[in-house]
Formats: C-alpha cells, structure tokens, sequence
C-alpha cells in the first residue's frame, strides 16, 4: 500500500447575476419619527446574511448608525419586487436598490434640516446620524430632530424608492453573443490530496484559495462563505450524487445514509486570501462571491489526484472505486 | 388504542401530554407543545437537526416513541438558554457565525452540549466525532468547531 | 394512524405480549430503523412493541458474556473485555444514534448496515430466543442466515451471549466518510496462537460483502497452523475474496466490495502482527 | 490594489438573525401552525414513463380523518412552466399529472387530512392504473433517431430559435485547428447532485376570510413564486400575500415553484390552513436535482501554450421537463470556453430531456460544470505539452479590453491576480516574467485596477 500525494490549482470566473429576462430588484426605504430607517425588501436570506449586510450597506448610504436601520424582508404585501435569491445577484442587485433609495431618503432628511438649520441643503454633511454644515461644525443637529420635525412640523415624508435593473439581453441563436452577465468575480484554489492506491480513497489534505469579490462588505461571512463552499465543492467532487450509477436509475438514493455529504470529521484544511478590486457597477464595488466558492476546489481536487497518481478521473464524483479502476486500468496498460 | 397520556420533565417542569402511540418525540415537541427549536430536518436519523437530550444523553427525537419519554427528564435547546440569557454554546455560535441558515444549529447545540457536559475539555478531534450525527450544508463546520473550542478554552479560563 | 403500542415493564410481559399478537406484531428495539419508515410513510404498523422497557438492557458475566437485547450501542463501546465489539459499536452513526441503537436491534439491520455481527461472529456469539415456553440459544451464523425462520412468531431475541474471549483480535471498516457511515466491507478477525506462534484457532468475518454478515470459513482454515506472515494474510485475504458474495449498492458495486475485502482482511490481520 | 475604507461597509458585524437561529428562535415555515390546519401528502407515480388509464382515491377519500383529495381537475391552469415569465414555451409539465407520467415521483393527487400520519396512509391507498412504456434515461439515446420521442414537440430536445441546441460561434474553429501544433481532447461528466439543505420543502396556507391567501413559503424567489402560483390558481397575484424571506438552506433548490400553488389549492378547495412538508425522501428523489452534464473538449495548442481553438459539444440532462434548464444551459454555453483568451471557440450546449426527475437550478449550475471542465482540461493541455500548471493559466488567461466569445469586453477580470495570490499563499515562488504579468497589461480599454 502506497499513500501518494499531490498537488492541483484552478483557476476560476464567476458571473455576477442573470439577464435572460431582465433582473430586477427594488426596496423602499422611510424615516419613522424618532429617525428610525426600515428598508423593506421582498427578498431572501438563505443563510448567507443578506438581512445584515444590507442593513450594512443601507446604513452606508444613509449615514446613520447601523443600529438604526431595520430590514424588512419577505413580504410581498409590504415590499416591492426582487427576483430573489440566485445567481450570486443578491447582494448585488439588492444592494443597488437600497442605496439608491437609500440617496433619495438622504436628500429628503437633508431638506428638512436644511430648513430646520437655515443652510442650504448642499452644505450639509450626514454621518453617523449626525448632521451639521460643512465648515461649521458647531451648527449642527441629528436624524432624530429632524425626523420629528418632518413628521410632526414641515409634514414632509423622508423616504426612497430604489430600483437596479440589469436590462434583459438578447441573444444572438447564430453566434451565441450575449451580454450574461453584470460582473465577474475570480478565484484560484490549490487542492492537496492523499491518494491511497489500494483503496482509491482520496483524501483532501488542504484546500487554500484566493478569492476576488470586488468589495467584501462583510469580511467573516465572505468568509463563512469560502469555507462553505470549500466544503460543498470537496463533497461535489468526491461524494455526491443522486443516481450512482447514472444514467441508470438503479440505487436512487433516499437519505443521508447513502447520500454522503461530509461529517465534521471530513473536513480538510482551508485557507483563503481575499483581494478586493472594486467593480463598476456592484454597490461599493461589490461581486458575486456566494456560488463561486463552491466550484474552484473540484477541478483542482480532479487536477491533484491526477498529478498524486497520474490517471484522469473526470467524471463526477471522483468515487475511491472510479479511481481504483483508473488505476487498474492503467496498470494493465504498462505491463 | 385511543391517544394516551405521557408525563415527563421537559426543560425542568413536569408536562402532561396527550399523544397518538405511534407519534415521535420531535412531532410531540413541536406540534402538540409547540417548542419549535428542535427540528424536523429528515425523519430517518441522518441529520441531527432533532436532537435533544433525554436523562442528559443526546437522542434524535424523530427516532424516538413520545411514549418512552414518559418519565424521563427531557432537555431541547429551549431549555438550556433563551435570550438575554443565552448559554455560552449559544453565545459562541453567535459570535463565530457558526450558524448560517440556522437549521442545523439547534442539533449541533445539542450535541456539543452533550459532549462538554461530560467532557470539558475535549480536543478539537473529540469535538467533530461528537458531531458526527449532525450535518451542516452551509457552513462547512469549521466556524462551528470554532465556537465550541472557544467555550471549551473559556472553560478552562474559569 | 390508529395503533396499538405496547411497552411491557418486563421480560415476561413481552413474551405475553408476543405470544398474544404473534405475527402481527411490529418489534422495536430502539426504534432507528423503524421510526424512520414510519415517519416516511413507508409502512403503517396496527400492533408495536417496544422493547425499551423491558429490563433487557446490560452486561452480565457469569461464566461467560451475556448482553441484554436491548443494551444499547454506546453501552456496547464500553465493553472493554471485547475490544474489536466495543469498536465496532463505536464506528456506528453518532453519538444520539449509538444511544439509541441496540445490540438486539442492530442484529436484524438489513445490510450493509448491521456492522455489530461481524466482530459478534469473530467471538463466536449466540443468541438467546425466548418465548412464553422458554429459551434456546442458536449460533449467531445460524440466526443471521434466517433470522426470520430461527425467531418463530411467538419468540423475541433476549441476549447475546459470548464466550470468554482468547487470542487477539482486529476490526476494519470501510466506508465512505470518516464517520457515521454505512459499510463497504467491515472485517472481524480473531486469531489464537500457540506457543510457536502458529495459529491454532481463526475467526474471520466479513460485514456487507454478502447478503448477511458472514464468516469467511476457507480463509480460517488456510491460516490454521500457519504464523501471521506477508504469505498466509495475502493467501487468507486472497481467499476471503473468493468467500465473499458482494452486492451493488449507492455506496459502491459488487465489483468494488470484492476488492476491498481483499485490502481489508490483509489489513487486519496485519495489524495483529504488530 | 487599494479600495477605499468606508464605515460599517466592511465590518464584520454580527449577524441579524443570528440570535434568533442560536436560540432556535428563529421561525421557519414548518414552525408555522394554525388552529385546525391540515396536512398534505402527495400521491406519486411509482414509474418513470407511462399513460394514465385511471387513478382511483375512492378508498383514500373514505379513510377517516381525510378531508379533500386534490386532482388534476382542481387545478385551474394545470400547466407548470415557471420560466413563462421570461417567454420559455411551450407548457409541457402538468401541475398535477393526469394523461401520462413522465418521472419516477411525478405527482398526480394530493391528499389532504387532519394529521400528517393520516395523509400518508391515506395516500398508499390510492390506486393507479398506468400503462408503463420504456423509459429515456441516457442523453445520447435521447438524442439519436432510435429514440422514443418523449416530448409532444418532436424530439427530445428544447428548441432554441428553431435549433435543438444553443450556439457559440466566435473565430474559425475549423480552420484555426488545422494550425494548431497539439489537438487536445477531453471527456467531462457530472452526476446529478441533490441540493440537500437541512430544512425540506415546506408551505402553509391559510385562506383568510377576505379571500385572500396568506402563503408561508421557504421559496429563494417570493415574486417569482407568487406569480407563477396566481398563474396556476388562475387568480391575480393580490389574492396572494407571500411571507418568507427566511430559509433553512436552499442552494438553487427552493427557486422551483413546487409546493405553494398545491397546497394553496387544498386551502381552497377545504377552507382550511393546510401545510405540506417534504420528506427527506422527496426533497432526494422528487425535488430537481443539479443537472447531469457530459461534455466534450477539442482544443488546438501551438507549441508556446496559447490556446488558439476550442470546440465544446455538451449534453445537459433537463429530467422530465424544463423548470430552469432550458436557462441553465444558456448560461452554461456562455461559459464553456472558461476565462480565458481563446480567438477561435464554437460550442454547441443541448438541453436534453429524459424520463427522470427534473434537473433545475444549483448553486452555480451551468457554470460550475464548465468550471470543472475548463479547469481540467487545462491542467491536461499543460501535462500534454510540458508545460507550468500556473503558466498554461496565466498566459492565457483573459485581460481587460479583450473580446469574450459572447462577444463581450472584458472589463473587470483579476483571473492573474487570483493566481498570483494563491501561489504566494501556500509559498509557490512564480518566476519573474508570471509575476509581473496584469490583468491590465493586454493595453486595451476597461480595467479599472490603476
């Protein structure tokens, strides 16, 4: 028996966002009378924490604290349009909504305490829920005077509408050209691996990947999803599949115990970088990152186990039987 | 048979329940007493997402007859911690995003509860063997066995 | 789902029980295999019993091993006397399965589950079946060839029972992740040597490389009155290859479990050499 | 690289619903109860193809505790084509199966009781009478004459502008890979993967008492699934009040709209809440999976490692109807030439329609499956022609101003400065000349890296 190590890289794209029909996001945003922002959204939280870094970015916008703004999501009685949660658009396409209504409440706010301050609205500065005008700090008030003030005194509503469309493109069915997508987003992910040549087994040692999001707007859970997708990516490569035998349907499986994912006890070594090269049109430079992470680590896991034992195993998943038989295969050959 | 009564100490208060015989612990829980923390993520034992504790041992309660709970001491996440009052797994997962989607977080709870309960100091190994029942789909677990040392070295700290 | 649930306080009100509703009647140990096709919907039971009150539960010597049918997994991994059944136990599922799961019932788990009989076979175990008239005991090889012809309708498997154990012993399993995983081949293997360090007694049994777990009776025999050398295990493990039946499953195909019966029974039987 | 620093942008703040999901606090549509609700278990087709002749829920319907059997003839619009919002036609899967099955698992009646154990048993009680025909199972047998056609439109493929698959033509493959030094072929396939979040399918519907439907869905899409459901109920969408926004994993799985306009239908027609939770078994065998692909790679090398052509021929395996596929594949043909500058590229992408569940949107679906490829067959041409793994890449990788095959400027690429990074990360020392290189440096337009 023989452990054989090795050593595999990808080098990978990801599209930000769809366009087959046009995609669409909106959100609302309005004051409530103690300076209070809910931003109202229809979309969705998978788990990836859309709920928070939109709040992150809506508070941003606005230029008041965190704490302040509420984010409503998932409601269609209360909310306007998302086309949802997919494609690695969310944070994208929701993010530009809300900073754009996040801008039109921004400019109301300041109108109101224009007049409350006797300044003109363009020399006011907004941060953190502070206002006061440029030059002369000690003139000055916050979003709470104001928003009373709008409510109960000028009867003024401090509120946005946000809309990011990324227009439906054609395609062309002689050329296939087309524009798909709003952005691209990049990684690099280096596989380690163990072969055992008795077994087939393969075991990741190490998963270490540079990732290029355009702008993180929350480091730990861009994070939270490299590490997820390092995981999912190894399972997709080694573990998965519905039909085992596929395109036969014999042992369609039915549960976790013939569909394996990993246990906690599977898990190899991550590791990640993450560069931030802003794009043009994400809010904040922002790119898709959430299903980019789960598709560098299977080709350079395939391209690990091929330079730890030299046979190609492209069919997924790379099972220890597939790669046994690879093996054998290729013993027969050279003698 | 007709539905039959069981009685048993759930999160320190004895509760009467009417059930059908046949019924699991995890139906009981979260539809008759409607503590929903304890999750339906399967039903064949091969998630975790329904564990809770029984006589302080970990159970997956869809695997379990509601009727074998009568008499016995049943723990669900409820009961060890509810905000402010969170316990220091719960606040640990927190703080590391050790839950994502949040669906397997009540199981994995559990389970490490079980584990530290008996074993306060485990190493990092003991950890994910204790949590080989549960499975996580988003976070590729590491953020969880994070959280679960940093109570583990709070612990020690203490 | 209108049913009948009996939970009988002892041992004596279960054979009642049994004796009563005989055929009909749906028995669960700890209930993992059975719950889960209840809440699939898979089949709907009019008449169960559970076992888990029984007073069927615990370890017992007295001359030799008996554990209650109800004795559940992680009880098992704590039998220190029987090293490669406590390991066994151990590799199966998780912590909350292995609290729930019992000897009794892991008897009766379809393979390629069912990893508890292999190292069981390697100490040469009985069973105990009980009914309303009494009690007998039948070799496990037997019982789990026909589990269903050597439990008549009106008896319930009560204990196991295992001779003290000698010589030295090892188990491998293979699966498909690191834990909580069904088997593609699970190895038992027991040796006795005499003083010259020949083998005088063999016990190799296989798990999930036939239709129930089995033991490799041919490659017993071939290591009988040879030492544990790199010729007699890749003989024994040659052999054993032949002995198996394997299946096809989702987890890998008849093709593969063959194979891997070779690579694991040598490693076994290599680790007894150390 | 230096991105300007903001305020709480680039924070790691706790996260919102963090709290609530340690505590189990949280709720979740199957945390979701109403007084006097009912449950919903579906009747399924135990085969992969086959012609209805009768389906008999006599014996179900009189099974105590069931209060309405749901059916084809209930369901106002029985056709379930989710992308008709965006124009991909024609209708070919019913909401309920009445004339013919076409997967193992299709549902054809639900059954609607007081408890969930009820629904189930009751539901093994209907009898199905289908005539089974042999089943499609392999792309290439679907796609060859011998095959039966499946599909009311005359093959078993879907139809593109008049074509059976999509085209990507940019260059002259045929004539570039004449003058190619290496001609590098490559075989990829992928199984169909399950998206197995821990939290199954899950709706509850309550009919309020001003007609409207209040609709708890663990949808990814709330609009998405709320007008493709007014479309099957035949309603307008305010009839409609979509909750969600909270969901126990998805992963491209919760984007099919498969459970809410059943279990608004068996709302409806009992006047009851009603809710309808997956099991494990169906979110493995009866929800869409990520789609089998095969592909096949042709490419021409020269001697220096540039890529000069590259023909891509790839099968992408729909199941038994369209759901997102006929999408997926698109996005797929965009990107089977992988991001690098290739002058000559023709792809042909096929979505393919078999007798097995439904394929449908996965986390990355067309993309990954091309990554995987492109990424694999690039290691092949290095080890083919002796060349650096990290050189094959970063000398072709794309740059900013370069021409994509979809005919698109590249603008923001850093596919060199990935690589780059992850060489120094594990302490690969590149040489020099693989160092200096840019994603900026093909001197073109965009790039915005200064």
């Amino acid at each position: 028996m023989a452990k054989h190590y090795g050593r595999g890289i990808a080098a990978v794209n990801y599209p930000t966002g769809m366009n087959l029909g046009g995609d669409p996001t909106q959100a609302l945003i309005f004051c409530q009378p103690t300076g209070g922002f809910s931003v109202k959204l229809a979309s969705t939280d998978l788990g990836q924490g859309l709920k928070t870094v939109i709040a992150q970015i809506a508070a941003e916008a606005l230029g008041v604290p965190f704490d302040s703004v509420i984010v409503d999501t998932g409601d269609t009685d209360s909310a306007p349009h998302c086309m949802g949660t997919f494609a690695s658009r969310a944070t994208h396409r929701v993010g530009n909504a809300v900073i754009m209504a996040a801008n039109e409440a921004r400019k109301a706010l300041l109108d109101v305490a224009a007049e409350e301050m006797e300044a003109a609205p363009e020399d006011l500065v907004l941060e953190n829920g502070e206002i006061y005008v440029k030059g002369a700090p000690e003139r000055k008030t916050n979003v709470f005077n104001v928003a009373l003030a709008a409510h109960f005194k000028h009867g003024k509503t401090i509120s946005g509408r946000g809309i990011y469309l990324k227009q439906k493109s054609g395609l062309d069915p002689e050329t296939g050209a087309c524009d798909p997508d709003s952005t691209e987003a990049h990684a690099t992910t280096v596989a380690e691996v163990e072969v055992d040549d008795e077994t087939g087994e393969v075991k990741v040692l190490r998963l270490a990947s540079a990732y290029e999001v355009g702008r993180q707007i929350n480091p730990e859970m861009v994070k939270g999803q490299i590490v997820s997708g390092a995981v999912m990516g190894m399972s997709h490569a080694l573990m998965e599949t519905v039909f085992p035998y596929y395109p036969a349907l014999d042992h369609h499986t039915y549960s976790f115990g013939e569909y394996i994912i990993p246990t906690a006890l599977d898990i190899p070594e991550i590791e990640s970088v993450v560069l931030e090269y802003p794009s043009s049109n994400g809010p904040y430079g922002v790119k898709g990152v959430g299903e980019m992470t789960a598709n560098s680590p299977i080709p350079a896991i395939v391209n690990a186990i091929y330079d730890a034992v030299g046979v190609w195993v492209t069919d997924l998943p790379v099972t220890p039987e597939k790669v046994l038989r690879a093996l054998e295969e290729r013993s027969l050959e050279t003698h | 048979m007709e539905s039959i009564t069981v009685t048993f100490k759930l999160n320190g208060k004895t509760t009467a329940v009417a059930i059908e015989p046949l019924e699991s612990l995890r139906t009981v829980l979260r539809e008759h007493l409607h503590l929903h923390a304890t999750k339906a993520g399967c039903g064949q034992g091969g998630c975790g997402s329904c564990t809770v504790l029984v006589n302080d041992e970990p159970v997956l309660s869809c695997l379990m007859l509601a009727a074998l709970a009568d008499g016995q001491e049943v723990t669900t996440l409820e009961g060890i911690g509810t905000p402010p009052h969170m316990h220091p797994l719960q606040t640990a997962f927190f703080d590391r995003f050790a839950a994502q989607c949040g669906y397997c977080s009540p199981g994995m709870i559990m389970a490490a509860k079980a584990l530290l309960d008996k074993n306060p100091h485990p190493t990092r190994a003991e950890i994910a063997e204790a949590l080989a029942g549960n499975l996580c789909r988003c976070t590729g677990y590491v953020a969880i066995l994070d959280a679960i040392e940093d109570v583990v070295t709070q612990m020690q700290e203490a | 789902m209108n049913a009948d649930l009996f939970i009988p306080r002892s041992l004596d009100e279960a054979l009642s029980v049994v004796q009563t509703h005989g055929a009909g009647l749906l028995v669960m140990g700890g209930g993992t295999m059975m719950m889960a096709h209840l809440n699939e919907g898979i089949f709907f039971p009019k008449k169960v019993m559970s076992l888990a009150r029984a007073g069927l539960s615990g370890v017992y010597r007295n001359g030799h091993t008996q554990i209650g049918a109800t004795t559940n997994l992680t009880e098992v991994s704590q039998i220190a006397d029987y090293p490669i059944l406590s390991e066994a136990a151990y590799q199966i599922g998780g912590p909350a399965i292995r609290n729930m799961g019992t000897i009794g019932g892991n008897l009766y788990m379809p393979q390629p589950a069912g990893d508890l009989a292999v190292p069981l076979l390697a100490y040469d175990a009985h069973v105990e079946l009980a009914s309303a008239s009494g009690s007998r005991t039948v070799s496990l090889e037997d019982f789990l060839a026909e589990p269903r012809s050597h439990r008549g309708v009106h008896e319930l498997l009560v204990a196991v029972h295992l001779p003290d154990p000698t010589g030295y012993a090892a188990y491998l399993k293979l699966g498909r992740r690191e834990a909580n995983t069904p088997s593609v081949v699970a190895v038992g293997v027991r040796v006795v040597m005499d003083k010259q360090g020949q083998i005088s007694d063999a016990r190799l049994a296989l798990g999930a490389v036939g239709p129930f777990a089995f033991r490799a009776k041919n490659a017993e025999a071939l290591l009988i009155g040879q030492s544990l050398n790199a010729k007699s295990i890749a003989d024994a493990a040659q052999i054993a290859m032949e002995e198996s039946n394997p299946f096809t499953d989702a987890l890998a195909t008849a093709w593969y479990r063959r194979h891997m019966v070779g690579v694991f029974v040598k490693r076994t039987l290599e680790q007894l050499t150390k | 690289m230096g991105v300007k620093q903001l305020g709480i942008v680039g924070q790691s703040v706790k996260r919102r619903d963090g709290i609530g999901h340690v505590t189990g606090q949280t709720q979740y549509v199957d945390d979701v109860f109403y007084t006097g609700m009912l449950w919903l278990k579906m009747v399924r087709s135990p085969i992969s193809r086959g012609i209805i002749h009768g389906i008999d829920a006599s014996k179900a319907e009189a099974f105590p505790g069931v209060v309405a059997v749901v059916t084809a003839k209930d369901v106002p619009n029985n056709w379930y084509t989710i992308l008709c919002l965006i124009g991909v036609e024609p209708n070919d899967e019913p909401v309920l199966a009445h004339e013919e099955v076409m997967y193992m698992g299709e549902p054809i009646c639900a059954i609607v009781a007081e408890t969930e154990a009820i629904a189930a048993e009751a539901a093994a009680l209907v009898k199905l009478d289908i005539e089974e025909l042999p089943p499609v199972l392999d792309m290439e047998f679907a796609i060859s004459p011998d095959a039966p056609v499946i599909k009311k439109w005359g093959n078993n493929t879907f139809m593109y502008d008049g074509y059976n698959h999509r085209k990507l033509r940019f260059g002259d493959f045929e004539k570039a890979i004449q003058q190619a030094d290496h001609v590098i072929e490559g075989d990829y396939s992928l199984s169909p993967i399950e998206h197995a979040p821990i939290e199954t399918h899950c709706c509850v519907v309550k009919p309020e008492p001003d007609g409207r439907l209040t609709v708890h869905s663990n949808t990814q899409a709330l609009y998405f699934t709320m007008d493709n459901t007014a479309i099957i109920l035949q309603v307008p969408s305010q009839r409609l009040h979509m909750i969600g926004g909270t969901v126990g994993g998805g992963f491209g799985g919760k984007v099919d709209v498969i459970t809410e306009p059943i279990t608004c239908i068996a709302a409806m027609k009992t006047g009851r809440p009603v809710k309808w939770r997956w099991t494990r078994e169906e979110e493995m065998r009866k929800s869409s999976t990520r789609a089998g692909v095969k592909m096949h790679y042709t490419d021409g090398v020269m001697n220096d490692g540039r890529i000069i052509a590259r023909k891509v021929r790839s099968l992408e395996d729909a199941g038994a109807y369209h759901r997102h596929s006929p999408y997926g594949v698109q996005k797929h043909m965009a990107n089977l030439p992988g991001p690098y500058t290739i002058p000559n590229v023709w792809v042909d992408a096929y979505c393919v329609y078999t007798n097995r569940q439904p394929s449908s949107a996965m986390r990355g679906f067309g993309v990954t499956e091309a990554t995987f490829a492109v990424e694999c067959q690039m290691e092949r041409i290095a080890r083919t022609i002796g060349m650096d793994s990290w050189e094959i890449r970063l000398i072709n990788a794309y740059r900013n101003g370069q021409m994509r095959p979809v005919r698109k400027v590249v603008e923001d690429a850093t596919l060199i400065e990935t690589i780059q990074a992850a060489a120094e990360l594990i302490g690969y020392e590149l040489p020099a000349h693989l160092k200096a290189m840019s994603s900026d440096d093909y001197g073109g337009k965009g790039g915005h890296h200064g």
